[in-house]
């Protein structure tokens, strides 16, 4: 199966690269912008083919590296 | 498959008559694989065939070098035991498709270069030339390339010490990237690529192999259905992590006796590395294709001989080692797989699932390599500058050149660049003309620069060469080492052009006849040519990077003046404004010839600053460079964060040119005791000249102007963040 | 004092570290593999710079789960002392030894230049060297080095004291001018409760050598040989 | 509207931190782990009230900033 884990920053944490991304997409003239937030996707192949149980092994993984909890939070999509 | 005929030769880059000789040496139609092969082994890139003939003449030999150029690096010796390694290596085309990723692999292969000959990498430069800032493009390439040098060289931990930068509207569409890496190692633990030891197994390491980089060439062949996408040749994207692993497990396994030759993986990859190894051992090679570590399925024998991917090195070993480096290497954590060994056939033979791909002998496929002597056109000297009207006076031009692209701050560029991991960089960037980083555990230091006056060598290619041959010298003067020898990149457009042959073939005079006169052989290097776009070639790009040593890193000046010192020019000054920044700048034209180099002046003016400098007489030192004197005074202001009061120039020359010509050979002292200098340059037969005393807060010119130096850095620290803000907001 | 540095692979400030220690410390540090997990009779740790892992997921992250982290867990609740610089900092946080994160700089530059350093608290056994208010010069390199934590964490930092070091101005103000990433509240290094580690952003490391440009590093180290071993 | 763009690496270029990640994963005991692949999501705020229309403008977005078309390829979702 495949898990996709999206991390993006919590709200309340300063997201310099998505205030840039906007920034520079207003420069480019795409003036009907608003907020920009810049994360993560990480696309994992798992052996697992029990879409739950694939889905709990990609939680335990962000929840263990490949998010930082004090700053990001995450979602787990299984296809 | 496609077939194999001349058109796809021509469609790999052979000629007809390159075609005709592949099919003599292997006396019936080559394999694909075969032919792919040969289009690589006699690329311009590989076997240097319209170049080959004037590198020849250039002086490669002195008492401390120890392996010159056809090495992956040179090697001098620098003492205590020591050797320096050392090459500089272009990655133009990439920087432009990619500038993060060309610039970054740019990095990463040139450290390759190095700690494949048993060096630790101690220092990265890179000499970089951009288009016009104007240009939409400029902008992203500079943005891309500071951030690819930085990202690799950072990770990896190797500092980045040095480099140069030039803007100029004929690299708009051809920007240059020349890095290069300097390595430490035993003098007597030198490693070369010279494969030995038949039945000796063939160790590959590093990263997989995928479809990177892949001759572009392929795309052209029917050979690909519809995944044909799936197969285009992709960039080559950098893994400095695997790198620095590399690094630390190549120079574990070095520690050892378990490598009889290693080679890194570099341009046309395991097919280069396993050629010239089993070449210059005069043995033969069979390779197993199925042992390669993949990174993708389905990979031909074709693409595995041709796949530019990175981080990978191929080793000989002695056999009864083999479990020894396989160890090293599974400690971090990085391929490891014998993918061959060496015979007695003298051929390359690449097998892959059961099948025969290639066969080839390789003494005709190295000797037989295409040779070309192409016609060359010599450049018209350009007419002698005639008067110059001084629109701006001495103040007005100062400010302007100081904040124009050439002459600005680099500190946006260094900034990014870390300068001091290792804890050895004695002089970091913008502190002294060349970067002097102490070797590790001894008193000694290197001095490391990089050189090229591209307008120079437009104008009078020869002239050019050996100018930026001599300024590479007198940086590595100015900080009180002993210069030793260069590498160079030999950056020029199409060579099928008589007139850029022709200022090829012009600039190698000037270079050589500078190495000699001044004991500087070169003793590696690299050469890029086709630098064009549409037509319109590069300016011509000799670019230079020296090395000297000193023997006590302790007696290295920079250029930072501090107060109550006298300023003394060493130096002869006609006021050469022909090619100067000031007549771009200020008068608004690039005219005249470039400023001469008197090869016997210019060794004994900067052997006189060097026994100075050792002689702890002399705090601060700088050359005289671009823009002239006045703005080589401001930058020892500026560094120093301290002014100076200037005297009048010498009535026959007029002030313009006096304070803003390029006559080269010269150089800035601060000292104590000027009178001393001076009658000791005078005993030498050195011109010299009191220019004037530091003080103050401001810089007041001989008209009695005074600019603040606070003025003077806001100009110079302005326009390289101005300009990438802009883009960026 | 008997220090060790832990090495990581993609660790690269190793070998600084180790001149700085064996400087003031008078003997060479252990240099420990990320694999070793007996970090026994040793009294410092250290966690020097560089790319961990290449800081390709964050940086410091997969450092911070290596098993001797567990090692380095137990070092500090016996009393022992660990400093983290720039990358060893980030693993810290990241594993949790010391609170809020590093995010990119704000410039969303890597970052090489000098910076000032206030110090902050002089009564600890990496800084009682230095004197309260203090300022210091020191390198910084980083890509990640801006201080992070909840408006609550900052606050129990401030009221407990455990703010070691503020990036300042060289007359001691700490400016925005003068917070080269973005730091909260201007902050470049943080203790933790009991005073035994200390993970900070720039370099110390790199400035003990009058010939590298000075020695204002220096004193951290000497006061780390100094201090007395629990 | 909102437009998420998700940035990948084309298939065939190397993803080091992709590869970093999975061998991490691996060391964390996660066994059943095979390809990992790291990409991006940028979400953009649209003042755009049409669905083809603000998927058509994160497209130009993307092509022209967001994704380095090189070595990257992108997909558009718009919520
Ligand atoms: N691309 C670069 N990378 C690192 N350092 C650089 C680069 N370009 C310039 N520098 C540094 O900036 C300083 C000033 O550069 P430059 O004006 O070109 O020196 P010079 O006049 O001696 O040729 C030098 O210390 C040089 O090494
Ligand atoms: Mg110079």
């Amino acid at each position: 199966m495949k898990a996709v884990v999206t991390v993006m920053l919590k709200p309340g944490v300063l997201d310099p690269q998505g205030k840039a991304i906007g920034q520079a997409l207003q420069h480019l003239g795409f003036d009907n912008v608003g907020e920009v937030r810049a994360g993560k996707r990480i696309e994992l192949d798992l052996t697992e083919t029990d879409p739950a149980r694939a889905r709990a092994q990609a939680e335990e993984m962000a929840r263990k590296l490949l998010a930082n909890t004090v700053i990001e939070r995450f979602e787990i999509a299984v296809e | 498959m496609s077939t194999v005929d001349a058109a796809l030769a021509r469609s790999f880059g052979l000629n007809d008559e390159e075609y005709a000789r592949v099919l003599a040496i292997q006396g019936r139609t080559p394999t694909l694989t075969e032919l792919g092969i040969f289009s690589v082994m006699w690329s311009e890139h590989c076997s240097y065939k319209s170049s080959r003939i004037w590198l020849k003449e250039l002086p490669t030999e002195a008492p401390w070098v120890i392996h010159g150029p056809g090495e992956n690096a040179g090697v001098v010796d620098i003492g205590d035991g020591l050797a320096a390694v050392f090459k500089m290596e272009s990655h133009n085309h990439p920087s432009f498709i990619e500038p993060y990723q060309g610039a970054a692999t740019g990095v990463g292969g040139i450290l390759r270069d190095v700690f494949t000959m048993g060096a630790r990498p101690v220092a990265n430069l890179n000499a970089l030339r951009f288009g016009d800032p104007q240009h939409p493009r400029t902008r992203a390439v500079v943005d891309g390339v500071v951030r690819g040098i930085g990202g690799y060289g950072n990770c990896v931990g190797v500092p980045t010490v040095g480099g140069e930068v030039n803007f100029h509207p004929a690299f708009n569409g051809n920007p240059l990237v020349n890095a290069m890496t300097v390595g430490i190692a035993p003098k007597d633990r030198i490693f070369l690529s010279a494969a030995a030891g038949v039945g000796n197994p063939v160790v590959y390491v590093g990263s997989k192999t995928g479809r990177d980089g892949i001759h572009g060439a392929t795309m052209a062949s029917a050979e690909f259905g519809q995944d044909s996408e799936e197969k285009r040749p992709t960039v080559q994207v950098g893994d400095p992590f695997t790198e620095k692993l590399l690094i630390e497990a190549c120079l574990e396994l070095m520690a050892t006796d378990a490598i009889v030759a290693i080679q890194d993986m570099g341009a046309a990859g395991l097919t280069s590395s396993s050629v010239e190894m089993a070449g210059k051992g005069g043995v033969g090679i069979a390779l197993d294709l199925d042992a390669v570590p993949q990174r993708e399925a389905g990979m031909t024998a074709y693409e595995m001989m041709l796949s530019e991917s990175q981080e990978r090195m191929l080793i000989v070993l002695r056999p009864e080692r083999e479990a020894v480096a396989r160890a090293i290497f599974a400690k971090w954590e990085l391929d490891f797989s014998v993918i061959g060994r060496l015979t007695d056939t003298g051929r390359i033979v690449v097998r892959h699932q059961g099948r025969v791909e290639a066969d080839i002998a390789l003494a005709p496929l190295a000797e037989q390599a295409p040779l070309y002597r192409r016609p060359t056109a010599p450049t018209p000297a350009p007419p002698p500058l005639g008067a110059v009207a001084d629109p701006a006076g001495l103040g007005a031009a100062l400010r302007r050149l100081l904040a124009c692209p050439d002459l600005c701050s680099r500190a946006w560029i260094y900034d990014q660049y870390d300068a001091t991991v290792g804890g050895q960089t004695v002089k970091r960037p913008g502190a002294a003309d060349a970067a002097v980083v102490r070797i590790e555990g001894h008193a000694r230091a290197l001095a490391l620069t990089t050189d090229c006056t591209p307008r120079y060598c437009a104008a009078d290619a020869e002239a050019g060469g050996a100018q930026a041959v001599a300024e590479a010298w007198r940086n590595l003067t100015a900080v009180g080492a002993r210069p030793l020898a260069i590498t160079d990149n030999l950056n020029f457009g199409n060579p099928e052009k008589p007139a850029v042959m022709g200022q090829f073939a012009a600039a190698i005079r000037g270079m050589a006849a500078a190495c000699r006169a001044l004991d500087f052989p070169v003793v590696s290097g690299n050469v890029s040519l086709y630098n064009e776009t549409e037509g319109r070639a590069i300016l011509p790009t000799p670019a230079i990077g020296g090395l000297g040593v000193l023997d006590d890193a302790a007696q290295a000046v920079g250029i930072a003046l501090r107060p109550g010192l006298d300023l003394v020019l060493l130096g002869a000054t006609a006021g050469h404004l022909g090619q100067s920044l000031w007549l771009r700048e200020i008068a608004g034209h690039e005219a005249g010839p470039p400023p001469p180099v008197d090869l016997a002046a210019e060794r004994r003016t900067g052997d006189f600053v060097r026994a100075r400098i050792l002689a702890g007489a002399v705090a601060a030192c700088h050359d005289v460079a671009d823009g002239g004197l006045l703005v080589a005074v401001a930058e020892m202001a500026l560094t120093g964060d301290v002014g100076a009061r200037l005297r009048a120039g010498p009535d026959e020359v007029p002030p313009v040119a006096f304070w803003f010509g390029e006559d080269q050979g010269r150089y800035v002292l601060a000292v104590a005791d000027a009178p001393a200098l001076l009658a000791a340059a005078a005993a030498a037969g050195v011109p010299a000249r009191l220019l004037g005393t530091s003080g103050g807060a401001g810089l007041t010119l001989p008209g009695g102007e005074t600019i603040s130096v606070t003025e003077l850095r806001q100009a110079h620290a302005r326009f390289l963040p101005a300009w990438m803000a802009a883009g960026e907001t | 004092m008997k220090a060790g540095i832990i090495i990581f692979p993609g660790i690269n400030r190793e070998r600084d570290m180790a001149i700085a220690l064996e400087r003031s410390l008078g003997r060479k540090p252990r240099m420990i593999w990320h694999r070793e997990e007996d970090l026994g009779g040793l009294d410092l740790i250290v966690i020097p710079g560089g790319f961990s892992y290449g800081d390709y997921l964050r940086c410091g992250a997969m450092a911070a789960h290596s098993p001797v982290m567990a090692a380095v867990r137990a070092h500090a609740a016996r009393g022992g002392y660990v400093l983290g610089v720039c990358n060893g900092f980030q693993i810290l946080t990241e594993a949790g030894m010391l609170p809020g994160a590093l995010l990119r700089n704000a410039s969303l530059r890597f970052l090489a230049m000098d910076c000032h350093l206030r110090v902050e608290r002089a009564d600890t056994v990496f800084t009682h060297r230095y004197q309260r208010g203090q300022v210091f010069r020191a390198p910084l390199a980083h890509g990640d080095g801006n201080y992070f934590a909840d408006a609550a964490t900052l606050d129990r930092l401030e009221g407990e004291g455990l703010v070691a070091l503020r990036y300042a101005t060289p007359q001691g103000e700490s400016t925005a001018a003068a917070n080269p990433n973005g730091s909260a509240r201007n902050i470049a290094g943080i203790l933790s409760p009991d005073l035994r580690i200390l993970g900070l952003m720039p370099h110390p490391e790199d400035l003990v050598d009058p010939l590298l440009g000075g020695e204002d590093g220096r004193p951290l180290f000497d006061g780390l040989a100094e201090a007395r071993v629990a």
